[in-house]
């Protein structure tokens, strides 16, 4: 018998005899003779706590994580301090163990905690409304596109080319079941071109900042899409919302993003949160979970989950999404990040990026054979191309201890040998000299100018 | 505050929300020093690109915001408190080794754009339980990628339409039984198919007529649960198979019900051409209070072209007996694309990975076996006099690992409704079924009791329920007014929804 | 269980011990398998030197063993619940960092025996923890060994004698002050000594007199808290110690009021020789319900030599520049030996290490300046209409990080006693103040807010004392069968004394 | 202001103002001006939750804890498994910050964890009464000798040199101060001699099995002292009490151990907890708090301290002990391991342990330059000598990541190159083999014999 079961085979047989069985093969009987396995599957034999814990530890330490080396690695997610307040929270069974809390009156925790994190991500975003949450930032972007189409059932999303290439390729995979063409548009000196757009664009598409770091100038962008009559979607940076002007004050119609560095772990990419906002016109749009504000029959405050009637277990086949189990442990952790940051702790770490960063860009622009590859204003990313070849220079990198970037080759071609530096404030001053001098050493190194090589 | 509260550790400030307890001045964050020359933002980043409020978040001391969660945490009724039989739920215990695992610096912390020959054991981890499920569910081809059980449906349902591209037909409808959960129709529509509903017939399963007079050229998919929702398994599903197959379509299995059947049977000896996984179900991720989980799917050969990219590849490395390597490999022509960011919610990855090691064969053959015996002898508890009159079970058979109940006799003679017999329960200190679902039967009670509950508890179960049965022959009005013991008692939910606060304006 | 249960998430079966819960053949444990040969156990093991019996422990699997255990930490009252003004306990919030940094392998899983070599950082955390907290106490010379406050006592009254027999006297007394905490008088008879009482003059200082008139050359020494355990400072320190070290003996510093202090002056400048530090009370070290705690010890020179060992010793490495070296010394002649195993509750110390990290300087004498402040105005609060005449502070001045108020009013007018208002205090849903200590105070009630508490947490206590009292005025006996919400209500403690069932008999 | 204060600037004013002082100095009037600090005290300045993490994981790394090597340290504290579920309950808030259950009413969480606890530690032991937690193992053996002092004022110890030398010693540091004697008994064979005893003899005080691991008949040396009016007080491994005959049945009067092996942390040696059993005569002489079974005004079972007036706060100077805070968290972890490992785990586990033991023995026996101390049964641990210098056998062993276990020689002279070693479940027959064959080598090549070193 297993630890997680309790039925003795003395409980098997009183139970076999209140239901009036003689064995549990005959509670199988529906199922076809032919199919039911005659041999075990073939797995690996059971194994003690102690055993799994070992297996699991091993497999651990053949990862390198952020603490083992030094990590300029984002594009997407980042190295954040994760406050052990958001651990500890996140980690009591009232709040990891439920259901989504389908019994309101014995789920206030979660749902006051929704009602707190919707807060925050409108105060974030500058929206007025928004869910208590969507999987993930590249599928947030995917599922924005989807309210677009039921908004204005146009048949183009065009799409920045500053957007994560995850978001577009998710974005591009359900575009195509709905019949529908992304278009992408080039940047321009680190920046989205304003393109023109006519009345098949459902949406525009951006990203701030953009995928290599760059702050766009979205009220330009806006405008461009309020004249042609599509709705702006944005993906945006939580963290950087500190420092920038809202997609709210700027004119998106959704904002959408990666909650990651929100208190969230990397987990080697998931399991994070989607945040979703938007106009109080797409409110009876929005995908998913939304906890809203009454009162119980004696008057006291309470919240429930609202307008469920978007919802997929109402509307079936005409919901505004099929999303059910979303990400509400880790939107949590969000709320309980943004509260310890508090009103003002946000706004001097997305600071402190902007400094750090620009010390960063400004000391690594210096070194011979870098270069940067816009000079748009940054908050905590950037682009840089090397004058020698990417993945060489990564690999001597790494044999310092130094994990430089994301190269860009992969993505963007045209930068083959490009490379995304990202911080956090876990990045210290320090941290960035060493990056210099070791990145520094290695295109000295594999400058394909220098002729001695081993 | 009245006189006496009614709740231990109710206090004075409880209906408060974070933001109504800040005050200007507070703060858990203290910044990192700035350790570089401080120039004016101005020159950094131009005021016109820059928020011109900051935004309105608590201020307040980590004591504060520590009791506020705690005390909030305290409003919520969980898995390790008590009994939860929520139906098509499975909600079964949560290993604590799991969140142990998961937190290991080398998962936890490892950024998913890490170079793959340093990520070696996440991506062996993976690929293990790739292996894993595939032989599970019976079929060769695991993706791990989608997030949730709806994620993977999504991903099944594409797979079938690149499927049926791929061999130049344009296919428009998607089968749907009418028992379906929610998400099935919700996922056809989004992955631009039309829905077409099939009947159930009156033993609870697949009406096989309907489905043949259905099933055309024009039909990309059959989507089921199997067991169905309301707890059955299709006997018929070989010949469904058939029907399905005869006009070219896929065969799509919802495996929010595997719980009942791992290693027992496997989807793909049935006929099923694609099968999505909850990991948060069947294989012990915590909910959450509303994820996250994790929809991985299992396919067969010919859907194999066109799973989402990055596959996971194993390659021997020579002959040298060294271990072999994993990477991910990106060029899949034929692939549907990304559903999602980076590699899938590995963190979800560890706990179920860690689970199925514990387990083995035999470990989740005994999961299925238990959880059908505990599920059909609270059935028989709930046969008894005094309760089935008013609680019949909708399909009077053996069940799987959860039952239908319906309360409408029970509305009829004692006037209480399901949702009232649930609020009831509350005060029992136990979590209900699932209520009004499925919709095919009237006043529906979803009962899934797992196989990680003791017979003891199971029997209480059966108590409560009696109890409040027999309180509403005399009082019926005590079950319309529950919940009497809870944080909040019935709420206004028409109201809420009539002039929706979704949050708080300060 | 009655038709409403009293409290939420009560379930059927609370009342039942792990080991009701038990079931032959249930386990959470599965061992690891046998790897070497089988063989008899009587060959390794003669029967004769085996246990005949199993001991008889529950039989439970994981599932049930979490919620045991989870549904009882339901019934406790915690710091992190809400407002627990426990005087002389110093309540203050626990840093969830700390749990976070103790449970680092490299600190949790450090075996005590590792040679000192593979165990440079816990030696140096030891080693920078003694340094300030001997600058905290302006005492030289520290030791962590002993595990709580009254091991500190012991250690601090054995070093006393030592001291004593070095110079060749033998004397036999300690004075303690009248309020003392227990600890002070068991510890002095726990090390061989005779208790002598001194008084407490009316504002509540100690009565210099009678000091003088006790202090002989048979005392060894004089125990004190300062601020004493009434919240005030004794101003006449400098006297006292005077008058102690002037027949020879030494001053003891119980820190158990330390918070009151920190950064603002120091037991050393007061002529203190000995100082004992509750890390669980001043430092953070969560209280885990009657501990772990430390007791570190911080003395003066001429105490050093009779430290208890081993003691932690660093060296410069040479000229080269290189890091220190620490190391332990066991060589230490005059010392008093080991009070326990190993080095001290180390588990402690990188938390309270991680503390003064934290704060600095600046920090810790906030801390102290808030704590004041906080009793100070909790105080003033209490000075109302409606609560003074009832309850009136026992010594009408400013207090220090706490103070007494005497329930004796309120016990002649209102007939419900300090231990009526702290039970009815449980359902307003905090925790009440110490009562009945110091017990030179009639009806006392020791209030301790800490400095990490709000000014609305405040306002709502003295909310919740005055309605109780407004309440009692028409009504005493609510207060007298309270507390009414609680899990279980007043408890026949005198019952379980007469007839002690100290285990379960199964 | 601090993130752990919550009293800003406005607050103070508001409330100094309620208090009728003008300022926070004021209130510390009664502090002689001569004693106040003018200076900041000399500490290091306050940092950032993120920095004091850096700094204490940088500590952390300077450890090598038992993760990092292979090792067999044993000696007291053990390399036990820590399932999942202690730290996942003892982490709990509701446990983890509350204090002693003064009120009894919203503390029977810790008071049924306490009587739950006491419970099993009556059962491991055999003995009728247990108190609810002392501070750890040797000082418990003083606190034990204390009772025996107590019951008989009798002015001699007898102590086996078979008790571990720190609980030897913290015995001695008080029996001093008690005016008491403390004489030592020779091991031989391995074993306790029984020793004469008068009637000047309070206790005599062993350990199960002894320090160097041997298994004592405790039945003989229990019969001595009862033959001379003494008590026996028997310091016990609880992991190791799965299999050995009980000191209850075996006549002891006291039994007393360390709990770290149940379900602790190793955590450089503290906190966890000392265990202490007695016989019921000896009820009332317990130190500390114990928990006790009784009904309340509703009829509801509940648990409540008792036995108070055995205690310091109310018995003062002629309290049993004056011990306050003890070990209440570890002791609620000792008996959640306890009932994870269950009535038939425990006795698995300790067979398990027996088993690998035996197998270890025999092979290190083998080895070259490897001889055992004694032939008597053992348990888990045991000792040996090697034909080489053990500091230099160690340190060689240790370069091949294996640490062999304690060196004997500082506590018993004459095994100047004695090696104590342990097992628990962690350790598989692949890591004795491992450590047979590094050890093997070590000594070879230490070996006085051999000539050429480096
Ligand atoms: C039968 C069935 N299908 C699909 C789902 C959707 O799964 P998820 O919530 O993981 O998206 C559920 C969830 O309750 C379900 O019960
Ligand atoms: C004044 C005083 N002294 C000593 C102690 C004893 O400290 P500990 O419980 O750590 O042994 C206490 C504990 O409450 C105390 O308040």
């Amino acid at each position: 018998m297993s630890s997680y079961i309790s039925t003795t085979e003395a409980d098997r047989r009183e139970m076999l005899a209140a239901i009036g069985v003689g064995s549990v093969e005959e509670l199988f009987a529906d199922i076809p003779e032919r199919l039911r396995l005659r041999e075990p599957l073939e797995l690996d034999a059971p194994r003690s706590e102690q055993e799994v814990f070992e297996e699991l530890r091993a497999l651990a330490a053949r990862n390198v994580s952020v603490e083992q080396e030094l990590s300029f690695l984002g594009a997407g997610m980042y190295d954040h301090y994760v406050p052990a307040i958001v651990d500890a929270i996140t980690g009591r069974s009232e709040f990891l163990t439920p259901y989504t809390p389908y019994q309101p009156e014995v789920s206030q925790g979660t749902l006051q905690a929704m009602f707190e994190y919707q807060t925050a991500i409108c105060e974030l975003t500058g929206l007025p409304v928004a869910n208590a949450s969507v999987y993930e930032g590249p599928s947030a972007v995917a599922a924005a596109g989807y309210v677009a189409k039921l908004e204005n059932s146009r048949r183009r999303f065009v799409v920045s080319q500053g957007v994560h290439p995850h978001a577009r390729e998710a974005l591009r995979t359900l575009a195509h079941a709905w019949d529908m063409e992304v278009e992408e548009v080039a940047l321009k000196d680190g920046v989205t071109a304003v393109p023109e757009l006519d009345e098949e664009v459902s949406a525009l598409v951006l990203q701030q900042p953009n995928f290599l770091g760059a702050v766009e100038d979205l009220e330009q962008l806006t405008a461009a899409a309020r004249e042609a009559g599509a709705l702006t979607i944005c993906s945006c940076d939580p963290i950087a919302l500190g420092v920038l002007k809202t997609p709210g004050e700027c004119g998106v119609d959704v904002a959408v993003g990666e909650g990651q560095p929100l208190g969230g772990r990397l987990d080697f990419g998931g399991p994070s949160f989607g945040f979703f906002a938007s106009t109080e016109a797409l409110l009876r749009r929005l995908p998913g979970r939304i906890a809203g504000e009454t009162r119980d029959v004696d008057g006291r405050r309470g919240f429930v989950l609202t307008l469920q009637t978007r919802e997929q277990h109402i509307r079936r086949e005409r919901a505004t999404s099929n999303i059910c189990t979303a990400q509400a442990l880790n939107a949590l952790g969000g709320v309980i990040y943004l509260s310890w940051l508090g009103r003002r702790g946000m706004v001097e770490l997305a600071e402190l990026l902007v400094r750090r960063t620009a010390y960063a860009r400004e000391r690594l622009g210096a070194v011979e054979g870098v270069s940067l590859v816009h000079s748009q204003p940054v908050v905590r990313e950037f682009a840089i191309t090397l004058d020698a070849p990417v993945q060489r220079v990564v690999e001597r990198c790494r044999e310092a201890g130094v994990n430089p970037g994301y190269a860009l080759g992969h993505d963007y071609p045209e930068l083959s040998d490009g490379l995304l530096v990202a911080l956090t404030e876990r990045r210290t001053r320090a941290d960035i000299d060493r990056l210099c001098e070791v990145l520094g050493s290695a295109v000295q190194a594999e400058h394909p100018r220098v002729e001695a090589r081993a | 505050m009245s006189t006496t509260p009614r709740w231990f550790g109710e206090a004075a400030g409880d209906e408060l929300t974070i933001y109504e307890r800040s005050r200007p001045g507070r703060r858990a964050f203290v910044a990192p020093p700035l350790d570089v020359p401080e120039r004016p933002l101005d020159e950094l980043l131009p005021a016109r690109l820059r928020r011109s409020q900051a935004p309105r978040l608590p201020e307040v001391s980590e004591p504060e915001l520590v009791r506020h969660y705690n005390r909030l945490s305290k409003r919520n009724f969980d898995l390790d408190t008590g009994f939860y039989p929520l139906g098509s739920c499975t909600m079964k215990h949560n290993p604590k080794l799991h969140e142990r695992v998961a937190a290991l610096d080398g998962h936890a912390r490892l950024h998913p754009l890490q170079d793959p020959r340093y990520a070696q054991g996440a991506l062996e981890l993976m690929w293990q339980l790739q292996q894993a499920l595939a032989e599970i569910a019976g079929l060769p081809f695991v993706s791990l990628q989608p997030s949730a059980g709806s994620h993977g449906e999504l991903a099944g349902v594409l797979l079938t339409r690149a499927y049926h591209e791929d061999r130049g037909q344009h296919r428009t409808k998607v089968l749907t039984p009418d028992n379906a959960h929610g998400t099935n129709p919700a996922t056809v529509t989004m992955a631009g198919y039309e829905v077409v509903k099939v009947g159930t017939d009156p033993q609870g399963n697949v009406d096989l007529d309907d489905l043949r007079s259905k099933a055309g050229e024009d039909v990309a998919c059959l989507m089921l649960t199997n067991p169905s929702t309301v707890g059955l398994f299709e006997s018929g599903i070989e010949e469904i198979a058939k029907i399905v197959h005869g006009v070219g379509a896929t065969l799509y299995y919802d495996g929010a019900n595997l719980n009942a059947i791992m290693g027992i049977c496997r989807p793909g000896d049935m006929g099923f051409d694609i099968v999505h996984f909850n990991l948060h179900k069947s294989f012990t991720q915590p909910h959450g209070g509303g994820g996250p989980g994790a929809g991985p799917i299992a396919v067969s050969e010919r859907i194999e072209p066109y799973l989402p990219r990055p596959v996971i590849v194993r390659r021997a490395s020579g002959s040298n007996g060294a271990e072999p390597e994993y990477d991910l490999d990106y060029d899949r022509p034929k692939s549907i694309g990304r559903l999602r960011g980076f590699h899938g919610n590995y963190g979800v990855f560890v706990r179920s990975y860690a689970y199925i090691r514990s387990l083995g064969a035999a470990g989740l053959r005994e999961v299925s076996e238990t959880a059908v015996l505990n599920a059909n002898y609270l059935l028989a508890l709930l046969r008894r006099e005094g309760v089935a009159e008013y609680l019949p079970a909708a399909y009077d058979r053996l069940c799987m690992h959860e039952f239908v109940l319906s309360g409408a006799p029970m509305k009829r003679e004692l006037k209480i409704k399901t949702l009232d017999l649930a609020k009831r329960l509350l005060d029992h200190g136990v979590h209900p079924p699932t209520v009004y679902f499925p919709l095919i039967v009237d006043e529906a009670l979803l009962v899934e009791p797992t196989e990680t509950e003791t017979k003891e508890t199971l029997d209480r179960f059966a108590e409560a329920i009696a109890g409040i049965l027999r309180e509403a022959r005399e009082d019926p009005e005590t079950a319309r007014g529950a919940p009497y013991t809870t944080p909040v008692r019935r709420l206004d939910e028409a109201g809420a929804a009539r002039r929706p606060v979704v949050r708080q304006q300060n």
